[in-house]
């Protein structure tokens, strides 16, 4: 059996092992006592050690087995969804310390989501692309509902789990009709196929329905309609995982689809693509103008933002897929801010989701209103921001492509981006409409400062120097 | 075997449109299972039998038997849907029957123009899918058994149910 | 024997299986029978799967097929969760009746 | 010297990072040192530098500092690096020095706001982000600048924010000019695809081998360029934020109209003139940009009765010219004309500021009044810069530097006789708004009371701009005049000289230089006969507009008037009606309601149901098939 894993390959999927064997280490203390604090710490330890392993595994041979691929370009999006999911557990204690009883499970589930991610970077072919999208969906389900007793997050969950289920279903038989149509399940194999065949219909359908699965987890419209409401029921911290670790691993995942199989040379790709950027960029932001909720708000932002990427997916080569990878990494520590923003402001009133508990902030909180500032500048693309940079990179690879109808599309939506972003901060800095009471156990948040503390300094040092991030990506290159 | 094939398909495809269609949900659920027996019956004529064995232990005789458990639990199986029996009405179905009928258009055009000639369906037998299990896709089967454990831990929270403690965040609602 | 069967009408079935089952989807009140139908387009996937195997003569068709079973137990089971949960809370499980959450009472009126 | 040139920028960098952090807890003293110190030690280092520069200039009559690589990416790698020539020099020099005068100004005007550290760290800033803009080396430490420019104008209009209509005024200046700001990026992306580098100069030096003059690209980049241009400087049709930008306190009307953010865009055209001079139909629009905004902006400024919006006005109006005097391809003039406008407009608007502060925050001119005797250094500063702005001659340095636009807009070989006339009327207008604003404010009854005076720390920068306004215009005069090209001169090396098409035509230009000097005098003399001899007369007008048998003998009983109502009251009152009406506010408003129609539209769409969410993604699948198989 020359297929069994061994031991040098154990050492080789060692980050992937840490978010199973957290997990399993955690289910025996379960069965045992019940510790908020450990479980807690034991989660934080459990990413953290992922990303150490992913940074120590760097510059090691790859792995390479009929699943997965564990190159350097796996192991940098495995560090950065660890980090995420290390952010959003400190996200998360404060919240979950509210709830009486069952607080365990939300971090196994969180681990095994953020595991679901990364081997969806790590598969290079559609039975492992398969089984990790569902192991993030399935513990999504979970993770959205947490909080059960509220209607809303039920509601949320049920919407997500049956159109996500939907969604599978049709990316699953667009695998089928590419399977039938090519015989083989791995990215290299399609590839091959496609570099001696031409492209026929049926195969042009399953990939079709591939994107179409694909651009559901990635909430590109006309696939997003689950986006608002989702993000608006779940918790907090949940929402800033949804919105960073589950969309990251299918840029990454689409990434090496498109890498391996040179999908940016079919026009027909490249126009579905096309349509869908396009429309996720217009229809994203023109849901955002008048919305009073901010978490929607971010929702259909967020819509808007991965249309921007889309660009750089499309444009591909002359670092297209730098530029990808680069905005998602500006993507994530700003929609971690300002989930995390969010998440330090809900109270035993609820969340803080209506923009109208935002009046005044700045006034009652200067220093999450100052952040929460950056945040929205960094959306908007305020120079010297991460978003600023992001954008920058995923317009210079436009403008490599000759994108210029996409490139239009993004200059006419980032001026109606503006007008949103700045209006939330133009809400925090006007005067509050009442005297609203002190606000309550301010002292006890500092895990949650601590996050925004780190995430400020890397979105102004992505902002004023991008090169070292960017070196990193561009080192990254996709195995076969 | 043609002929098992077009029978079962035929049986297949009646008995789906009757779950689709049955106000009564146990009815529906009842006509699934027809289905996917005979869903089974052509998986085995295409030479899946290991699949085909599947197919009626999991699917028809595990996952179906959740849904009608969960129908008996709740207790909707007959009457509440009864009261709703014209609910049928075309306008609720028209749109979404024609959207599936484009799809299935479009999808018999994509299978319908093949430039490659047809190819011959060939038995794969239960011992090949094993070993490929096993060794090939060995991880896989492990992330599969992640993904249960996601499950059974994520089915384990939610269904538990406690009513005198509420979260604190949602005293307001 | 086998070769009587031709591999497009069976992919025809699986497709029109998948069609039904969106049709379920889309006209379906009942959260259950919503799910169910979910089960029926990915069941159809898995059919499509089998045929492609058996057209490459590969295992590799039944083990996706394996796998979309497993996924849809894992998913059914807590779907299932998540209804019982969705009758306690509003006693319907009604999918018109879940709408707690939109863009139309929430009207943003001011500017 | 010229190695300390980063210390430009960087000083009101670190003035706003400080006063930003610490600023709470410092005294408001030590936040006045900081605020204007930083700003001071730069106007000395750019003088300096200017000194060193001009005495013994550098090889190449440029010097670049460069200091790190900003990012590097597909072949690209736009670096931190500052470019000084003769045209940054002077646009540094200007927003430094004049940046000073109006910080040192605002220390006190600023005292006792409870936001003084806040204001002086946006406006420290801002000048920080102007010297950048100025000074970039490549496009897009420039487009870095620009943005950071456009931030701070926000954050500065919007400095009272708790009112909400402030709040929106910052919004819509900042939302309008990004407008043009999209059309600048696309086009400065377009010059990158073109030459796949950042730098500005390398793009200068190839354009003119790269592009046939007037080719498809060159003139679309020009264009682009434009966009970016016409939004910052409020011209033609994207002005319409500055009147509202007035919500600002003065200080921050003084550095927008003067030193900073408006004539970012004059500055944007003069540092591509190789790509407009290859792009003539472009270079034409710049002037008819020019010309018509100026004249727009001046009948504007006839019927507004706040002083800052008669000062709003007036400077879209004087960017006209500095656009006409660019588009034309007298480069040096229209610097020279923005060198002293920045002197003159910083003047007007600080000496208004002191007004209204006077009196209570009071705008309204026809509330004001009888303050020459009340606030002589006021008013003698104010009359100045009035002078200037209405170009009177020899003794303002305003009719120098007007006096070459109108010249090269007729003699220069883009210019016209058409660009002539509506530069003259415009200085007619130009001269008689401007002392219908100082006679009513200045002369007659006070109509009310005076309860602050301004303090050194306010009247030191008026008299200091007072004097540059006069004597500021000796740096470059014409031909018939001394003919001293020191300005020009200085500009040289960067700008190509203007090609005059009537040479020798030594008469013209007295002919022409005599007639402007008249009708400026004519202007101020209309101005007093309406407002201040006869001031009824305007009111009766409009009260019996086109018809009345009485109002029409009196009309013709006054020939002159007549002749005057019909050349220019009716077409003034009939432009100010359309004004009124916001008719140009409809092109930046008729967009949003766009947006917002399409958003009410498209909201009904998410409207939570599960079952037509499915549907949608199902649609969605099947558009999406139909994309990929039959088209």
């Amino acid at each position: 059996m020359n297929n069994l894993i061994t031991s040098g390959e154990l050492l080789q999927l060692l980050p992937f092992i840490t978010m199973l064997a957290g997990p399993v280490l955690m289910i025996f203390l379960i069965s045992i006592r019940r510790n908020h604090t450990f479980t807690w710490i034991l989660t934080l330890l459990s990413f953290a050690l992922t990303l150490a392993f992913a940074v120590y595994l760097m510059d090691k041979e790859p792995y390479v087995s009929p699943l997965l691929t564990i190159d350097r370009f796996s192991l940098l999006y495995t560090g950065m969804f660890a980090s995420a999911g290390f952010l959003v557990t400190l996200l998360a204690k404060r919240y979950l310390d509210n709830l009486s009883e069952r607080r365990e499970e939300f971090y196994l589930l969180l681990l095994f989501a953020t595991l679901g991610s990364s081997l969806m970077v790590s598969s290079n072919g559609f039975a492992s692309l398969f089984l990790s999208l569902e192991l993030l969906g399935i513990s999504l389900y979970a993770l959205i509902s947490y909080i059960h007793r509220s209607g809303k997050a039920i509601e949320a969950g049920l919407k997500y789990l049956i159109l996500a289920a939907l969604s599978s279903a049709v990316l699953i038989f667009g695998v089928a009709l590419v399977y039938y149509e090519t015989g083989g399940l791995s990215y290299s194999s399609i590839g091959t196929y496609l570099s001696q065949h031409t492209f026929s219909p049926l195969l042009v359908a399953g990939i079709g329905m591939i994107i179409a699965g694909a651009g559901f987890k990635l909430s590109l419209v006309p696939f997003h309609w689950w986006t608002s409401d989702v993000y608006q029921g779940s918790n907090a911290p949940v929402t800033a995982f949804i919105a960073t670790v589950s969309k990251g691993g299918m840029v990454g995942a689409l990434i090496r689809f498109f890498t391996m199989i040179h999908g940016t040379e079919y026009q027909q790709v490249v126009l579905v693509l096309t349509i869908l950027a396009a429309a996720s960029m217009l229809i994203g932001n023109i849901l955002a103008v008048r919305q009073n909720n901010l978490k929607r708000l971010l929702a259909y932002s967020s819509i808007a933002h991965l249309g921007y990427l889309m660009i750089s997916l499309i444009a591909f080569g002359d670092g297209g897929t730098q530029a990808a990878t680069f905005y998602l990494y500006a993507y994530f520590a700003t929609t971690l801010g300002a989930f995390g923003v969010i998440s330090i402001l809900s109270d035993s009133q609820g969340e803080a989701e209506e923009l109208e508990k935002y009046k005044g902030l700045f006034w009652k909180k200067p220093v999450l209103a100052a952040f929460l500032a950056l945040i929205m500048f960094s959306l908007a693309g305020i120079p010297l921001t991460a978003g600023f940079a992001g954008k920058f990179f995923v317009a210079l690879s436009g403008v490599k492509a000759d994108l210029w109808l996409l490139l239009i599309f993004l200059a006419v939506n980032s001026v109606i981006g503006v007008y949103y972003y700045l209006r939330v901060v133009v809400m925090m800095f006007s005067a509050p409409k009442e005297k609203t009471p002190a606000s309550d156990n301010s002292s006890t948040f500092s895990a949650g400062y601590i996050v925004l503390g780190l995430l400020a300094i890397i979105i102004i040092y992505l902002g004023i120097s991008p090169n070292g991030i960017l070196s990193l990506i561009g080192s990254a290159v996709i195995l076969p | 075997m043609l002929i098992a094939f077009y029978i079962a398909g035929v049986i297949a495809v009646v008995s789906t449109i009757m779950a689709v269609t049955r106000s009564n949900a146990v009815h529906a659920l009842l006509y699934l299972i027809v289905s996917f027996l005979a869903a089974a019956v052509v998986l085995f004529v295409l030479g899946a039998h290991f699949a085909a064995a599947l197919e009626v232990i999991v699917y028809a005789g595990a996952i179906m038997v959740l849904f009608v458990f969960v129908i008996m639990m709740l207790n909707i199986g007959g009457e509440t849907e009864k009261a709703k029996e014209r609910w049928l009405v075309p306008k609720r179905w028209i749109g979404p029957a024609l959207m599936a009928a484009i799809l299935f258009a479009i999808l018999s055009y994509a299978i319908l123009n093949q430039p490659v000639a047809t190819a011959s369906l060939s038995i794969v037998e239960p011992k090949t899918v094993g070993i490929s299990l096993y060794t090939q896709y060995l991880l896989g089967v492990e992330i599969a058994a992640v993904m249960l454990m996601a499950g059974i831990i994520g089915a384990f929270h939610l269904g538990y149910t406690k009513r005198k403690s509420k979260h604190r965040f949602l005293k307001g609602e | 024997m086998m070769e009587q069967i031709p591999v497009e009408q069976s992919l025809l079935l699986a497709a029109l299986l998948f069609g039904i089952g969106l049709v379920g989807v889309l006209i379906r009140k009942n959260m259950i029978l919503m799910m169910m139908s979910v089960e029926i387009m990915l069941n159809a996937a898995g059919m499509a799967f089998i045929i492609a195997g058996s057209r490459w003569a590969q295992p590799d068709g039944q083990v996706m097929f394996i796998f979309i079973l497993t996924m849809a137990a894992a998913e059914v089971a807590v779907g299932l969760a998540l209804i019982l949960k969705l009758f306690h809370l509003q006693k319907s499980i009604d999918a018109d009746e879940m709408t707690q959450m939109n863009d139309i009472t929430e009207a943003s009126e001011s500017n | 010297m010229m190695r300390y040139l980063w210390l430009v920028p960087v000083m009101p960098l670190l003035g706003f990072l400080v006063l930003a952090f610490f600023g709470r807890n410092l005294r408001k003293s030590i936040i006045t040192l900081i605020g204007t110190g930083t700003v001071g030690l730069s106007a000395l280092l750019v003088i300096l530098i200017g000194i060193e520069f001009l005495t013994s200039p550098p090889a190449g009559n440029a010097f670049t500092l460069k200091l790190w690589t900003w990012m590097s990416s597909g072949g690209l790698s736009p670096s931190i690096a500052f470019y000084l020539d003769g045209l940054s020099l002077a646009f540094i020099f200007v927003v430094t020095f004049v940046g000073f005068l109006i910080h040192v100004y605002s220390s006190e005007y600023m005292r006792d706001d409870e936001g003084f550290a806040r204001f002086l760290a946006f406006m420290n800033l801002f000048v920080s982000a102007m010297l950048i803009l100025v000074l970039a080396d490549n496009l897009a430490l420039m487009y870095l600048g620009w943005e950071g420019v456009g931030l701070c104008s926000f954050l500065l209009i919007g400095f009272w924010y708790k009112e909400s209509a402030n709040a929106a005024a910052a919004r819509k200046a900042f939302i309008v000019t990004r407008v043009g700001d999209t059309a600048m990026a696309l086009g400065l992306f377009l010059l990158i695809t073109e030459f796949n580098t950042l730098d500005i100069r390398s793009i200068l030096e190839t354009a003119p081998a790269h592009w046939t003059p007037g080719s498809a690209k060159v003139v679309w980049i020009a264009f682009l360029l434009l966009g970016g241009a016409v939004g910052k400087s409020a011209q033609l049709p994207l002005q319409t934020w500055l009147p509202d930008a007035m919500a600002g306190p003065s200080p921050v009307s003084a550095l927008i109209h003067a030193a900073t953010m408006v004539t970012a865009g004059v500055y944007l055209i003069a540092r591509n003139h190789v790509v407009f001079e290859l792009a003539p139909i472009a270079m034409k629009t710049v002037a008819i940009v020019g010309a018509s905004t100026l004249l727009i902006a001046g009948f504007a400024a006839v019927v507004q009765y706040d002083i800052k919006r008669v000062l709003a006005y007036s400077t879209i109006s004087q960017i006209g010219y500095m656009f006409l005097a660019l588009g034309v391809g007298a480069w040096s003039a229209g610097i020279f004309h923005f060198m002293i406008h920045a002197f003159f407009k910083a003047l007007l608007f600080l000496g208004a500021g002191a007004v209204i502060h006077a009196l209570h925050h009071e705008q309204n001119i026809f509330k004001m009044g009888g303050l020459r005797k009340e606030m002589p250094v006021i008013f003698w500063t104010f009359l100045a810069g009035s002078g200037a702005l209405a170009a009177l001659p020899l003794v303002t340095a305003g009719f120098y530097s007007k006096d070459a636009i109108l010249w090269y807009s007729w003699s220069s070989e883009k210019g016209s006789l058409f660009l002539w006339a509506a530069a003259f009327l415009g200085a007619f207008i130009t001269s008689i708004y401007t002392f219908r604003m100082v006679f009513i404010t200045f002369w007659g009854k006070m109509k009310t009371h005076i309860h602050l005076r301004p303090g050194r720390a306010m009247l030191i920068p008026l008299v200091v701009l007072a004097v540059l306004s006069i004597i500021g215009g000796f740096l470059e005069t014409p031909h018939n005049l001394g003919h001293i090209t020191l300005f020009s001169g200085m500009l040289s090396g960067v700008l190509p000289e203007v090609h005059i098409l009537h040479s020798g035509a030594e008469s013209t230009e007295l002919i022409l230089q005599v007639l402007t000097a008249l009708t400026g005098f004519f202007g101020i003399y209309l101005a007093w006969h309406f407002w201040m001899k006869k001031p009824g007369f305007l009111f009766r007008l409009k009260q019996t507009r086109a018809g009345a048998a009485l109002h029409h003998w009196w009309l013709t009983g006054w020939g002159f008037d007549w002749v005057y109502d019909l050349l220019i009251i009716r077409p003034f009152t009939w432009l100010s009606n359309i004004n009124k009406n916001d008719i140009v506010d409809y092109i930046s408003i008729a967009p949003s309601n766009l947006v917002v129609w399409l958003h009410n539209l498209t909201r009904r769409s998410q409207n939570g149901n599960l079952r037509w969410y499915a549907a949608g993604i199902a649609l969605g699948l099947i558009i999406t098939l139909t994309i990929a198989l039959f088209l």
